[in-house]
């Protein structure tokens, strides 16, 4: 279901054609990284640290290279040491420990033989003597005072900082006047709250296959979420110029932010180098939860006043986040800025924390869903005691065009109100709760970014046009690229071949994230056939004996007075005898990316002798701006959604004292499966980014944002226990219920 | 490591291959026969991603040891199409955006595959309760357990 | 002049001044006008911070025309999942 | 590491005796994980999937004959089986996915000795017997016998489960099974419950309730089966305070850990919600035939 106010007529923008890389991939042909294999191609394997903080004193591999099939051996020695002041030094420590190693599950040497079960047990034989050093696992530990360093390189951001410390990041927001405002308002709603690490769990694990030649010119095929990334990381962490590194994006088996970094491909490569052969390297299940991702673990508390006709007067907030082991973790901004009310008077402040756990990454909407968590239970509970309908109190509240973020920037056109107006109206939320069910809504944005991308359109002698970027496409951007061209150029979205190339065929090209990339790559498909419009309108004028200026682009064909229209197919025929090839490329550094707003609402039993939770109904309505294919809209948000579910009941990462990940298998770190979930229903609300030419704003990292506080408000009504610890795990619901 | 010779029927067609004793099937689908369909998320049976079929039957070939195959008939996802045809189920995937990052589609089509074969009108239930061994990350199922609805409709029209 | 609103941590440098107003004609020049009004702001915003500008964020503002009725949100860098 | 697939018992028997330290194996499913977990690998590995007599399901005589190799999908889907002992049934389709259930065993969820095995307690609560290959003839023990604690069981080197006996049970008997686990599917077991009664009239007449996941094996809880002993049964629903007895007895039966997958107080707890609603459910079974 889609609600816009005035929807334009596109011929091909809103519909829903079939993906064209769906065949490959359904028929099972479509290539993953860990699909290729080449010739000679050897299998690594690593060694990880079996301790969650240790100096490594020595490292002795002769025994491992001397093993059968083995042929290459690295270790932190095998890579330069960067500056801690470079801005890779984190990639670069986390890729291979240098002298230290800082969590559990830090790889400190691989490599290389002909099997890959000879690399393990080879890797296994290398004798690693270490110095404990003591571990520091949570928030707390790492905040307490005379706490031991996590990583003796690290600088605090952003605030005065002399010399080593346990805090990352510290960013504070305020306006207007918090205390006078808690002082004199009717009613103050605080509370503390608390979420796990939880892994962004995609299926695919990290792999790659890196060939380094005689030229000593590096080929990798990987899978990530920006091969040009790719590119600068893993030749930062080698110390070689880019140029050296051709990156070939694979498909991608699913990110959701965790593939915005590296972990492989400097390590196959210095192996590759060294052996002179094809390396491939493919994580274990085990090594993708133990070593890659997490999203942070949370700690926050949140202080609201209201009035009594339910206006929201003050927030005062602070959220701490374990980033893991080391500081490059951006993006604590867009946690305090979800408190999206019209608050006069507003004091956020955010930390990040380093603790011996893995580091972290990025995973959909980084750090806003533990924030929203916070702040929806709260707005909530406000609700609740003001006897108001917890639609209409965030009505009543909610930010729209003009209004200042938490930074103070006002918001541009934005579609919050629309969003909640239909829930409201929504056949779910008119629906009556279903008796012994409990009803919970939850709101969340994301402010979403822009970026460099390229684009080159190539016109063919048949009439259809490819159409190249270097987004990889983590969720059917392909099709979006397709639709927009077929828009633009007046021909049939069949007729379009979208693909991802190269980091030597197609222009420099940001990773895709922060839901970027039907966005901004979008647009410079736009700009691209825009041009390439221009170049077929001059070259039908020279067919057509006219001037260019008397010629239109009128669906798909040149159009002068008094002669039949000229189709495009006709001009790419005579591409020759008028120029040459048609082909065109655009660039563009993107600004204007479109915040997107979602409202969830949730209908759930709570078995109050077990704790389990049971979602019987869940409604996901968010604006995408434009909908550009809408069925993947929608996937978009359901996918986003049911993480958001799982981080909310079941998924945290169990570490023991030592910092060892006790559920590193998807056996017992617990994503939703099919019979958990009823159907997502989606309502797409379409409020046009104006800074996009069909409107777009970017999907992909909202949807994540609200559930947790949905779900828990929820629950709250279903049991009058409000859950302010994630997840809300059946033990954890049953100690709660049983706590007077 | 003991290597044995393992002969047996791979989508209809008779091969035969060389499989180390301790390699998984999966491992010699996508080494030895090039069949990267059937896809390793996690090699403990808990993601699906690898699922076959064996003599009929829906496994994860990931704990199958290799040798095991001997005379047995193994369906991929390669081999559920006909020479002309998709699979209803690989049409529905397709028209109904059931797949987002793909990963999981080949594993997900086979366990479909499986359950329609032995029960040609599942009700929503049964369908998430026949695919909660495949875990997808990307589309939440909506779109998954949907398109085998229409996919059940199809072949029972194709069957009438 | 165009106004520079300041993130809580940079303000450090200005007194507690929250927005502050500034010349130039880009923002770079901004940022150069400021560094020579409040030593290390400057160096602060030029590693730290994105600036919004007319509802933009741009990570990487300095040569974006600014004009007198500019305002200038300097904010800690973003990236997403 | 070789693979072997032998024919015949006896075969298998002499793989084990002349290669010490070699492991049986049905479906893998639990070996597979575990070798590459880092469990050191066996010399030979014993596919008893060939051997016919394993992978049989007889029902002749009043009692049933379980090759102890057959899937567990084999029985989930054998009408006949499940209509007998609905419980054990449904034990047995909680084992993993569909994929799982295709190779699982009985012997080897047996034999592998979780605590939290789910075809256990339900296999205990019926009394099934299992047959064991030793030395060159077989013994026979109650399932109750075989697992001695995590891992570990009563199984000397070289012996191994041949098939399972289970007589039919009584006129007017049900079993249940029920399990709390945190999703729907694909989870191990928290807390598991298996009870099965017989009842005469509106009477409970015999009980046996056995738990799962809460001990070192599974454990059988007399106190608990006594509890319904005499029970009178109103509208299809057992006496109260019997069901809270019952409840009582099997919280305090359990003498569980500390672990990922629950606390000792929430395995308490639920021991004694799960033993009375699979209760609940069995008397249904034994009072309506299913």
């Amino acid at each position: 279901m889609t609600v816009a106010a005035d929807p334009p007529a596109y011929k091909w923008v809103g519909t829903r054609p079939i993906r064209h890389d769906g065949y490959e991939k359904v028929i099972g042909k479509a290539r993953f990284a860990a699909d290729l294999d080449l010739p000679g191609q050897l299998h690594a394997a690593y060694l990880r640290s079996p301790h969650g903080h240790a100096r490594i004193v020595s490292i002795d591999t002769t025994t491992a290279a001397g093993m059968p099939g083995v042929k290459a051996v690295v270790t932190g020695a095998d890579f330069p040491d960067l500056d801690p002041t470079d801005p890779n030094f984190d990639v670069s420590v986390n890729v291979m420990a240098r002298g230290t190693v800082l969590y559990n599950g830090h790889a400190l040497a691989a490599v290389a033989a002909t099997t890959r079960a000879e690399a393990a047990t080879a890797a296994a034989a290398i004798q690693v003597e270490y110095e404990l050093l003591p571990v520091v696992l949570t928030l707390d530990e790492s905040m307490a005072d005379g706490a031991p360093l996590v990583n003796e390189h690290n600088v605090t951001k952003f605030v005065e900082s002399d010399g080593p410390s346990n805090l990352a990041t510290v960013n504070v927001l305020e306006r207007g006047d918090v205390d006078a405002a808690f002082a004199t308002a009717d009613l103050v709603v605080e509370r503390e709250f608390d979420t796990a690490h939880v892994h962004q769990g995609y299926i695919e694990p990290h792999a790659c296959v890196v060939d380094v030649g005689p030229n000593g010119k590096a080929d990798v095929w990987a899978s990530s979420q920006g091969h040009f990334m790719v590119r600068s990381l893993t030749a930062a962490t080698l110390g070689w110029e880019p140029s050296r590194i051709k990156v070939t994006p694979a498909e991608i088996g699913g990110g959701f932010g965790g593939k915005t970094t590296i972990y492989l491909e400097p390590v196959a490569a210095r192996l590759s180098e060294m052996s002179g052969r094809p390396v491939k390297l493919v994580m274990t299940r085990e090594e993708v939860l133990r070593a890659t991702g997490p999203a942070p673990a949370s700690k926050s508390r949140v202080k609201i006043a209201a009035s009594d006709d339910g206006d929201l007067t003050a927030i005062e907030c602070w959220f701490g986040y374990s980033v893991g082991c080391t500081n490059d973790f951006a993006g604590l901004v867009g946690a305090m800025s979800v408190a999206s009310y019209k608050f006069p008077n507003l004091k956020l402040e955010a930390v990040g924390v380093l603790t011996n756990t893995p580091k972290t990454a990025a995973y959909r909407a980084p750090s806003a869903p533990q924030a929203a968590f916070a702040i929806e239970s709260v707005i909530d509970e406000l609700a609740q005691a003001l006897d108001m309908d917890p639609i209409g109190l965030r009505l009543r509240n909610a930010v729209a065009e003009g209004d200042p973020t938490a930074m103070g920037m006002p918001h541009p056109r934005i579609g919050f109100i629309e969003c909640l107006e239909a829930l409201r109206d929504s056949d779910h939320y008119r629906s009556p709760v279903p008796d012994g069910a409990a009803r919970g809504v939850g709101t969340g944005f994301w402010f979403n970014i822009g970026e460099q991308s390229s684009a080159t359109v190539n016109l063919n002698e048949d009439g259809t046009a490819t159409v190249i970027t270097g987004s990889p496409d983590i969720g059917g951007s392909r099709a979006s690229m397709a639709l927009m061209a077929a828009e633009e150029l007046g021909i049939d979205v069949y007729r379009i071949t979208p693909m991802v190339a190269d980091t030597e065929s197609v222009g420099f090209t940001d990773v895709t994230e922060g839901s970027r990339a039907t966005f901004s790559t979008g647009m410079a498909v736009v700009n691209a056939c825009r041009d390439l419009i221009e170049e077929l309108r001059a070259r039908a004028a020279t067919i057509l004996g006219v001037e260019q200026d008397a010629v239109t682009w009128v669906d798909g064909a040149a159009v002068a007075d008094g002669q039949d229209p000229l189709p495009l197919s006709a001009i790419a025929a005579r591409a020759k005898s008028t120029g040459g090839p048609l082909t065109v490329t655009a660039s563009l550094n993107a600004a204007g990316a479109g915040p997107s707003f979602a409202v969830h609402c949730c209908d759930l039993t709570v078995d109050e002798e077990t704790g389990q939770v049971a979602i019987l109904r869940y409604t996901a309505v968010q604006d995408a701006g434009t909908a550009i294919h809408p069925s993947y809209v929608e996937g978009q948000l359901q996918g986003g959604t049911v993480q958001g579910i799982g981080w909310a009941l079941n998924e945290e990462y169990v570490f023991d004292d030592d910092g060892s990940l006790e559920n590193a298998s998807f056996l017992d770190y617990r994503i939703p499966v099919a019979s958990d979930l009823p159907m997502i229903d989606t309502i797409i609300v379409e409020v046009p980014n104006p800074a996009h030419p069909y409107g777009v704003r970017g999907v992909g990292e909202t949807g994540i944002v609200p559930p947790l506080a949905t779900i828990a408000n929820a629950v709250a009504r279903a049991t009058s226990t409000r859950m302010t610890s994630l997840p809300m795990s059946p033990p954890k619901i049953l100690a709660a219920l049983d706590t007077p | 490591m003991s290597r044995t010779h393992v002969t047996c029927t791979v989508n209809g067609d008779p091969v035969d291959f060389l499989a180390s004793d301790d390699t998984s099937l999966l491992n010699a689908l996508r080494g030895e026969l090039g069949l990267t369909g059937a896809k390793e998320g996690c090699g403990t049976g808990d993601c699906g991603a690898c699922s076959v079929l064996i003599d009929g039957r829906l496994n994860c070939s990931c704990l199958v040891f290799a040798p095991e195959a001997e005379g047995s008939d193994i369906v991929t996802v390669e081999g559920i199409a006909d020479d002309d045809h998709l699979h209803p189920l690989q049409q529905a995937f397709l028209e109904g955006a059931a797949l987002q990052c793909g990963i999981c589609t080949p594993g997900v089509l086979i366990a479909a595959k499986a359950l329609l074969d032995a029960n040609p009108d599942p009700t929503e239930t049964e369908i998430r309760y026949a695919l909660a061994g495949n875990l997808c990350r990307c589309t939440g199922y909506d779109k998954i357990i949907r398109s085998v609805q229409e996919a059940a409709v199809r072949l029972k029209g194709a069957a009438r | 002049m165009p106004r520079v609103h300041l993130m809580s941590d940079h303000r450090r440098f200005t007194d507690g001044e929250a927005v502050v107003e500034s010349e130039g004609a880009t923002v770079g020049a901004v940022i150069a006008d400021l560094e020579q009004r409040y030593p290390g702001l400057g160096e602060a915003l030029t590693h730290g911070a994105s600036a919004g500008v007319n509802g933009e964020i741009h990570a990487e503002p300095q040569y974006l025309e600014v004009d007198a009725d500019t305002d200038i949100y300097f904010v800690a860098p973003l990236t997403g999942g | 590491m070789r693979y072997a697939a032998p024919t015949t018992v006896d075969e298998a028997r002499s793989l084990l005796a002349e290669h010490p330290g070699s492991r049986v194996f049905a479906g893998a499913t639990d070996l597979i994980p575990q070798i590459r977990a880092g469990r050191p690998a066996p010399p030979v590995l014993v596919d008893l999937k060939r051997i016919d007599q394993l992978m049989t399901v007889v029902h002749e005589d009043g009692q049933w004959r379980i090759g102890a190799a057959t899937p567990t999908s084999n029985l989930t889907r054998n009408r006949d089986f499940t209509a007998m002992f609905p419980g054990l049934s449904e034990a047995m389709g909680l084992i993993g996915s569909d994929q799982i259930q295709n190779r699982s065993s009985l012997g080897g969820n047996l034999a592998n000795a979780s605590p939290a095995a789910d075809s256990v307690p339900a296999m205990i609560a019926n009394a099934v017997q299992a047959v064991i290959a030793s030395g060159d003839g077989t013994r026979t023990v109650p399932v109750a016998e075989i697992a001695t604690g995590p891992g570990q069981t009563s199984l000397a080197d070289g012996e191994f489960i041949v098939e399972f006996t289970v007589a039919d049970p009584p006129s007017n008997t049900g079993d249940a099974y029920l399990r709390m686990i945190p999703r729907t599917e694909m989870d191990i077991a928290i807390v598991g419950a298996a009870v099965r009664l017989t009842v005469d009239g509106d009477i409970v007449t015999d009980a046996t309730v056995v738990l799962g996941a809460v001990a070192p094996t599974a454990v059988t809880v007399p106190e608990a089966g006594a509890a319904l002993v005499g029970a009178a049964i109103d509208a299809g629903s057992i006496d109260g305070s019997a069901m809270d007895t019952l409840a009582d007895a099997a919280s305090a039966a359990c003498d569980p850990i500390d672990d990922k997958r629950g606390t000792v107080a929430y395995r308490r707890q639920v021991a004694g919600v799960m033993a009375r609603r699979a209760a609940a459910i069995a008397v249904g079974r034994a009072q309506n035939g299913v």
